[in-house]
């Protein structure tokens, strides 16, 4: 059965106007009411975003579900969507995240429910619209739209130093995000268009395109985010609500490696070769020194978070080794694994570090604290939640089986066609990832009850052993049998490369 | 057959699971009923398996079960070989395993945390399985991480310990250092031959025996040569061989049963095993055996030493897995490779029993480790004791025992052996049997033999351990005993492993020298007595002997005498320290420093923040041009007439 | 003979007398529209110059317009004066400037 | 005959606007409704009569010196449609203050009058009057609180260096006579194409018209007026100021530089990017350091304005459009902005300090909404209107090829949002100093909602809006 309904469009409007809704509706008495509209909606959006995967077709590279209308005809921008099979799995991420994180924050925000609800739900059409919108003007909107409701919920809901967390989140994306609109007004300079596709198309010499690499790469890079432009995560995830550090770390993470698949790598071909090995550098760092950085941290959201940045490298790094190695194995097919194992990364992480996030936020809720000092045999009071955590902890650490493996295999196993040393950087994550994390969870987890608060834990509820279950489910699934997800973006993937081994040079010199 | 298969590992998983997620529901029997039948059901079905290819002679199976995934033109699969190797190895693991469940009813009787044991055990003979069973080198990491998440997780089992949870996670740090490189091995493997299923590998290997690749500019080297070293450091990690043995002693923390089993009789043994898998490759770069060759040698002799300074019970053994895991290496770095497959049979065997029977005595002591509270429990503890000696003397090699016939077969393939480093490897093995023999006879003699130092309490309650207790260990007593003289004649020379290890022309040569060697077990035995192995073996004994029954006073003068050495050993040779202060300590300065100086101090404070001061201070200097006088607000804007009338009237004039 | 450069010489020199004494005055506010006056005074002298040399009426007629906005302009200036000194009870130009920065 | 239909919503204007006079010196006193309503009334038949004014050509009367084509009947409309909301605000001001000013909305008038003229003029002497009428009424408008010292500071202020902005635009309106012996732009246009040797001259001219321009835009460094008279005036005053007059001076601008001294394009708009580039430096900055939350505005006001010159440099039709879509995009939201305040103010305070908006969020979550979206609107984060006007002119700048200019202002944006980020903290993040919700009629609320909703329909939606300023500027640049 095919739906005449414009099906994608739903997805993202459907919990912006329902996010209105709920802050409109929610405020006065039916303030903690509305948390029901809340979980409904984003329920019957993420069966929504489910249709879109049953009628997506696999086989097939160009734009499905595509809505195309004018909306400022003046300048040709139109309202352009449609989804590949590169931003179907994101989606899909987003729209299950959201759920999670409006259950997440069921019971624990007190304050302004509707609100924090709403925002949620806004930021999720924009999130979807983000990774649907096929004209870069419209991206760009929902792009920078989407920090709104993120500023918002740190700076309400945030811990004691919101304030300059979420001023520098702000701030620190605007900076890249600008320089991107410039990019963007360039390359409309040339092609008169900003459908996506015409950018694509646009011949480019050589300068050009480095200048607009540079711009989209620090729009990306920032929201990735790689060394050193990564110093806001932190701060924003530590101050955030767990809610706000699910969705900062599962999907607007995915915004910055989905931008460089979306733009950079297809729209600045040649200088994306050119500069790889910078790129390639800048990933080594973030696994490396992050990693070390992770290390030492004492505030269990600040030690993921810089966890997020270092797995977050492996995404980076995947994408830009094509070029390595296509040079050294001459088979673009190679160079897509790279780019699949990023993606797999990306969607792998968004289940893996909201999860941890989660588990932190069950601690917090407890004993309102992030300290890992001020935890300790945390087992014997939470077994239950333990079992959660350790699972989730091993998937960080990339174990087999779970979903954190399979992005960091495929890329290692992707780099080391490019160069060994490459993967031997990249590799060390499996030493450092699992000593920051495990030893956290010793830290946190086992040992003998440390203090009293400890001793007076309660084990996970049903709520949250529900939203534990559902991404442990997720995690061990696409552990034990990714195919699915790659399935999805085999094609597209094979399209980007196409293009991307495509020169624009020749041609800008040619006209 | 598939299903077959598919059945052998499941079994075990379902019990893991059954027992994990539903073990308060189906309560402390359901638990051990449940895992217990499942592991028994998989030995009983790879006993099936072993009959029809091993002994029926059937055709290798070698199928995918799903694709796990595929990407870049490479499909990765799940999926079963089923060849004479891995049927060994699936009835060993599936042996010992049921073997420990039923001795862990006993062991862990009291624990709160049982049914959560038996879940993990169960798990990890599940990962163990998948590891040996797997066709490919990807399900081979898969197995080879999950054995470590559950010696991890069993090492931990008692979370309050402090020095339980410090062992786990340097057991699983350690062995991520081995895997780092395992996992640089396979992107090898997957770059050069385009494809992680064996078959495919191992059919490619040999055209690429002369590739060589460039690391650092300026200087190629033999491809196989990288890939097999790399693939080798995770078997270090895994089979602990210096310097990556580390976690092991420490990993005594665990319950005794999973030393018996994780960390002695099975997964201690994947990097043998794994070797032995990759034997095609193997054969390919002479440099990568001889490293092997040479790393073994030094664990076997130097842990063996290890041994002899250890007063716990489990570390006695624990160092003797070491060098027995030495004497293995020892045997892949000459290329015989079913020489120690067969030694890591027997070693899983008798090991596995020394391990339990140290179990037993642990429980019948109340826990007490310490060996120097021990003594006398001969009379206490009959089998038990009967059981020990029978492991110690197959582990010291007395001919007739298992031990015997794979360890004197190491030595006798060390000794003709021609590779490089052979004629160490050759003094190490001898030296190490003395050795093996002293501490494993000082165990049984301070423990069984002697005055009873246990105090008044435990003397009263000693008793011999239970049922569940004791038939393991007399069931693992016999293959203990026998295994050898049944198993060495096929397993060695005959065509037993058939293809699933391939040795090179040379390598092939030294087999049939030791072949023509070779009459029969019964000769072998008689031969054995004349050799001398057994001689340093008997030296040993007799040392043992000497030194803890007849004159206790010995031990102590000859520390005294080499103080030194007494400290070096220790130390366990300042591994553990040298670990802890560059390694561990040193990753969290470098964190550190890069945190403070890179993130808060460079990015953050100067860049960042910094800038944000600049405009900051910028605004406030700028402030003060906003006087608030009128005159001078009409200055500026004259100033800006000036300035502008300045700039392009010149510019018109020029 | 009188050419229109000399007009624009005494207009020039004007108009910087009076803008002159905009920003060096100190003292008096009403200078300052004695100031404004002369500039606009310095302008006319411009217009006047333009028109005779150019042959032209249309400077002419701005010139009236100057004059008569001039004179509106003085009594808005002045009625401010007067408001200011009612607040401040003092003229002097230094004394207005609280709101800065 | 022909000419007065040109007028006729001047015209219009003109007697509402003495009528306003009188109705407020009669019945005034007794009912101070009365010439709010009559001045409403004024507001609302002359956009009626605008409405149907648009010209399809250029029509010029009153011997050359008026013109009535499409961009100026848009602006008016524009501007008188902004005039009569801010009356709105204004009354509602006087009512929560306890104060009487029937004289406001007179000289509102006036100076929309002025302004009517100033974008309707066809030579330096039209020009010169709707400036002056404009300016006067806003300096009386400024001096209106009689009893402020801060008022009548700025207003003192603001007239002198008024005066001296409007003698320097003279002097070089002089110079422009005397070079080219006309005072008729399109005239100009053509003489000024053919000066030849006598070009110094004209930049001469040039440089001291521009000052004129510059002043009445507030942009640096002829801003020096701005921050003190926005911070001086009655908040309803500084809201007028900051709206309308915008749109009329964009206009003068437009019809200066443009219609008058197109063939002198390649000056100014070197001088207009060095004037942006300080605006937006110097406008931002400033900003940042403020407390009071009507100074914040004025220099945002400078940036802004600094953004909007952006569009003119790029000389060429859909550029002054993009000017256009700018100002007016900025008059709807600084409306707004100062709509706030007054929705803040009480009878004892006047509400214009950054720290009376904290806990706005708490207070009174729709309005601060309200704000939020035009604060996010001035920073220039989609999907509001203000980021189309920013992403207009950069547009333009880009296609101008100065993409370098383009990176300038957005970096300068990004320090912009830091001090729009600021408020916004207050009201959401900060506790609320006083509990009580703001008071206010009904029909502020009503306005302030519709004006914030408009800004964020247009950031939807803002193809109409942008099709306007496109059309209206179709027949640019005139020498083509």
């Amino acid at each position: 059965m095919q739906l005449d309904l414009p099906l994608l469009s739903l997805v993202i409007w459907l919990p912006i106007i329902g996010g209105l809704w709920v802050i409109f509706a929610g405020s006065g008495a039916r303030e903690r009411g509305v948390r029901y509209d809340a979980l409904i909606i984003s329920l019957v959006t993420f069966a929504l975003s489910l249709l879109l995967y049953r009628d997506f077709d696999l086989t097939t590279a160009s734009m499905q579900f595509v809505e195309l209308h004018p909306w400022i005809a003046s300048f040709k921008i139109n309202y352009h969507i449609g989804i590949d099979g590169i931003a179907l799995p994101l989606i899909l991420l987003t729209t299950f995240t959201s759920i999670l994180v409006i259950a997440g924050g069921w019971e624990v925000i007190e304050e302004r429910v509707n609100q924090y609800m709403g925002a949620f739900l806004i930021l999720e059409g924009f999130m979807v619209g983000v990774f649907s919108a096929l004209d870069a003007l419209l991206f760009y909107v929902f792009w920078e739209a989407m920090l709104i409701p993120m500023f918002l919920i740190i700076g309400i809901w945030g811990g004691p130093r919101r304030v300059y967390a979420t001023i520098k989140f702000f701030l620190y994306t605007f900076l890249g995000s600008v320089l991107m609109l410039v990019a963007l007004l360039y390359l409309y300079a040339h092609a008169h268009s900003f459908n996506l596709a015409d950018l694509q198309a646009t011949a480019l010499t050589a300068a050009e395109q480095r200048w607009i690499f540079i711009a989209f790469f620090l729009a990306f890079a920032v929201k990735v985010p790689m060394w050193p432009v990564h110093t806001w995560l932190p701060d924003a995830h530590v101050e955030a609500p767990t809610g706000g550090s699910v969705v900062l770390a599962a999907i607007m993470l995915k915004m910055g490696g989905y931008g460089f698949i979306r733009f950079s790598l297809p729209i600045t071909p040649d200088a994306s070769a050119s500069l790889d090995s910078f790129m390639i550098a800048l990933s080594l760092v973030a696994v490396v020194y992050i990693g070390f950085v992770a290390l030492v941290q004492q505030d269990m959201k600040k030690l993921i978070a810089y966890s997020s940045i270092s797995h977050m490298g492996f995404v980076t790094l995947g994408l830009f080794a094509m070029f390595d190695i296509y040079a050294a194995t001459g088979d673009w097919k190679n160079a897509a694994m790279g780019i699949e194992g990023a993606m797999v990364q990306m969607i792998s992480h968004g289940f893996i570090s909201g999860a941890m996030f989660l588990c932190v936020g069950v601690l917090y809720d407890r004993l309102h604290s992030r300290q890992i000092n001020d935890y300790g045999g945390v087992a014997n009071t939470m077994p239950v939640f333990a079992g959660f955590m350790l699972l989730f902890a091993m998937a960080n650490a990339g174990l087999p089986a779970t979903s954190g493996f399979v992005g960091e295999f495929i890329v290692i196993l992707s780099v080391f066609k490019a160069n060994f040393w490459y993967a031997f950087a990249a590799a060390s994550t499996l030493i450092l990832g699992a000593a920051y994390t495990l030893w956290m969870y010793k830290r946190v987890v086992f040992g003998e009850i440390r203090n009293s608060k400890v001793a007076a834990l309660t084990d996970i509820n049903g709520r949250e052993a529900a939203i534990l279950t559902a991404l442990a489910i997720l995690v061990l699934v696409f552990g034990i049998w990714p195919a699915p997800l790659l399935d999805m973006m085999h094609a597209s993937v094979q399209h980007l490369v196409e293009q991307v081994a495509q020169s624009k040079i020749s041609v800008a010199a040619y006209e | 057959m598939k299903e077959l298969c598919l059945y052998i590992v499941l079994a075990p998983l379902a019990g893991a699971i059954l027992a994990g997620l539903l073990g308060h529901v189906i309560g402390r029997a359901g638990a051990h009923w449940a895992t217990i039948a499942g592991v028994g059901a998989s030995f009983l079905l790879s006993c099936v398996a072993f009959q029809r290819i091993v002994l029926g002679g059937e055709a290798p199976l070698n199928e995918n079960l799903y694709v796990w995934l595929s990407t870049g033109g490479v499909d990765f699969h799940v999926g079963f070989l089923i060849d004479q190797l891995t049927c060994t190895m699936m009835l060993v693991v599936t042996f010992v395993s049921w073997m420990v469940h039923i001795y862990t009813v006993g062991y862990m009787h009291d624990d709160p945390g049982y049914q959560r044991f038996f879940s993990y055990i169960s798990l990890f003979t599940f990962s163990m399985l998948m590891l040996v069973m797997s066709n490919n080198f990807m399900q081979l990491f898969f197995g080879w991480e999950a054995v470590g998440l559950v010696s991890y997780l069993l090492i931990g089992f008692w979370f309050k310990r402090d020095s339980a949870i410090y062992a786990n996670l340097k057991a699983f740090l350690v062995n991520r250092v081995g895997d780092f490189g395992f996992l640089l091995g396979i992107a090898a493997v997957l770059m050069y031959c385009g494809s992680l299923d064996y078959a495919e590998v191992f059919a490619k290997a040999p055209s690429l025996a002369e590739t060589t690749i460039t690391l650092i500019e300026g200087h190629p080297v033999s491809l196989m040569t990288v890939t097999c070293l790399l693939l080798f450091v995770g078997a270090m990690g895994k089979s602990a061989q210096v310097p990556l043995h580390v976690w092991l002693p420490d990993s005594m923390e665990g319950p005794t049963p999973i030393s018996a089993l994780i960390h002695a009789a099975t997964m201690v043994t994947a990097g043998i095993f794994m070797v032995a898998r990759m034997s095609p490759l193997f054969e390919l770069s002479q440099t990568a055996l001889s490293a092997v060759l040479v790393i073994g040698s030094i664990t076997a002799f130097f842990m063996g030493l290890l041994g002899l300074v250890q007063n716990d019970i489990k570390r006695v053994v624990a160092y003797s897995t070491l060098s027995q895991l030495g004497y293995m290496t020892i045997a892949l770095g000459v290329s015989a490779y079913s020489t120690a497959i067969f030694h890591l049979m027997t070693h899983a065997f008798f090991k596995a029993l020394l391990f339990l029977a140290a179990g037993s005595v642990i429980m019948g002591m109340h826990h007490e480790q310490d060996m120097r509270h021990m003594g006398g429990l001969r009379k206490h503890m009959p089998i038990t004791w009967i059981t020990c000696l029978i492991g110690s003397l197959a582990l010291i090699g007395f001919p007739g025992t298992a031990g015997f016939f794979s360890k004197d077969m190491i030595i006798d393939a060390v000794k003709i052996s021609t590779v490089p480093g052979a004629g160490i490897a050759y003094a190490a093995a001898l030296t190490g049997v003395f050795v093996t023999a002293l501490y494993s006879f000082r165990l049984v003699f301070m423990v069984f033999h002697g005055k009873e130092r246990m105090d008044h309490h435990t003397q009263e309650h000693l008793h011999e351990s239970p049922a569940v207790v004791t038939v393991p260990l007399i069931a693992l007593a016999i293959p203990s005993l026998m295994i050898g003289a049944v198993g060495i004649s096929p397993m060695v020379f005959g065509d037993y492993f058939g293809s699933s290890i391939v040795l090179n022309h040379e390598h092939a040569e030294l087999m049939e020298r030791l072949h023509e060697e070779f009459h029969g077990a019964g000769e072998f035995t008689l031969h054995g007595l004349m050799q001398p192995p057994f001689w340093l073996a008997m030296a040993g004994v007799f040392t043992a002997w000497f030194c803890y029954l007849k004159q206790p006073s010995i031990p102590g003068k000859v520390a005294a005498a080499l103080a030194p050495v007494k400290r070096v050993l220790d130390s366990r040779y300042g591994f553990d320290a040298f670990n802890e202060w560059f390694f561990a300590g040193g990753a969290r300065g470098t964190g550190g420093l890069l945190w403070r100086v890179g993130d808060v101090g460079l990015i953050d404070g100067l860049l960042v923040n910094g800038s944000a001061r600049l405009v900051g201070w910028w605004a406030q200097v700028m402030r003060g041009l906003q006087s608030g006088y009128l005159y001078h607000y009409a200055f500026a804007m004259i100033l800006g007439l000036l300035a502008l009338l300045a700039v392009f009237v010149h510019k018109v004039l020029a | 003979m009188i050419s229109l450069a000399h007009y624009l010489i005494v207009g020039a020199a004007l108009f910087c007398l009076s803008v002159a004494g905009i920003f060096i005055n100190r003292k008096n506010v009403i200078v300052l529209l004695m100031c404004i006056e002369l500039m606009l005074l310095a302008v006319n002298l411009n217009f006047i110059a333009f028109s005779h040399f150019n042959q032209d009426v249309a400077g002419q007629v701005f010139v009236f317009f100057i004059l008569t906005v001039a004179a509106a302009e003085s009594a808005i200036g002045l009625a401010i004066l007067v408001v200011l000194f009612r607040n401040r009870s003092s003229i002097n130009v230094e004394d207005i400037g609280t709101m800065r920065g | 005959m022909n000419d007065i239909a040109l007028v006729i919503p001047e015209a219009t204007l003109l007697a509402f606007a003495c009528g306003t006079l009188l109705v407020d010196a009669f019945l005034g006193r007794r009912n101070p409704a009365a010439t709010f309503w009559f001045a409403v009334l004024g507001g609302l038949v002359v956009l009626a009569e605008l409405a149907h004014s648009v010209p399809d050509t250029i029509r010029i009367g009153f011997a050359g010196t008026y013109r009535l084509d499409v961009v100026g009947a848009v602006l008016k409309t524009f501007i008188v449609a902004l005039v009569l909301v801010s009356l709105f605000y204004a009354r509602e001001y006087f009512r929560k203050r306890g104060v009487s000013q029937g004289e406001h909305y007179p000289l509102v008038l006036f100076a929309t009058l002025g302004m009517m003229m100033l974008v309707s003029s066809n030579s330096l002497l039209m020009v010169y009057l709707g400036l002056e009428l404009l300016s006067l009424s806003l300096y009386a408008l400024v001096a209106l609180q009689r009893d402020s010292l801060q008022s009548s500071e700025a207003a003192m202020k603001y007239f002198v260096l008024g005066a001296l902005a409007s003698g320097m635009l003279l002097y070089g309106m002089s110079m422009l006579y005397g070079v080219t012996g006309t005072l008729d732009l399109p005239d100009l246009l053509i003489k000024v194409s053919v000066a030849g040797d006598k070009r110094l001259l004209l930049v001469f001219g040039l440089v001291f018209v521009l000052v004129g321009i510059s002043f009445k835009l507030g942009v640096v460094p002829f801003h020096m007026w701005v921050p003190d008279v926005y911070q001086g005036a009655a908040t309803p005053v500084t809201q007028f100021i900051g709206t309308a007059p915008k749109l009329a001076a964009f206009a003068m601008a437009l019809r200066l530089l443009v219609d008058g001294l197109g063939g002198l394009a390649e000056e100014w708009h070197q001088m207009l990017i060095l004037l942006a580039i300080l605006s937006m430096g110097l406008g931002n900055l400033l900003a940042i350091a403020q407390t009071n939350f009507k100074r914040m505005l004025a220099y945002s006001t400078i940036a802004h304005m600094g953004y909007m010159l952006l569009g003119l440099v790029s000389t060429r039709a859909s550029g002054y459009a993009a000017s256009m879509f700018y100002v007016t995009v900025y008059a709807l939201m600084s409306m707004g902005a100062f709509g706030a305040i007054i929705l803040l103010a009480s009878r004892n305070s006047e509400a214009d300090q950054l720290s009376d908006l904290s806990g706005l969020a708490k207070r009174s979550p729709w309005f601060a909404l309200i704000m939020l979206i035009l604060l996010f609107s001035m920073a220039g984060v989609p999907p509001f209107a203000g980021f189309w006007a920013k992403w207009f002119v950069l547009k333009e700048v880009v296609g101008a090829g100065y993409t370098w200019l383009a990176a300038l202002a957005v970096l300068f944006s990004l320090v912009g949002a830091y001090y729009y980020l600021r408020v916004i903290k207050i009201m959401y993040f900060d506790a609320p100093v006083v509990s009580e919700r703001p008071e206010a009629g009904q029909d502020l609320k009503l306005v302030l909602s519709v004006n914030g909703l408009a800004v964020l329909a247009l950031g939807l939606m803002p193809d109409m809006l942008l099709r306007v300023c496109l059309d209206a500027t179709l027949s640019y640049p005139p020498w083509q």
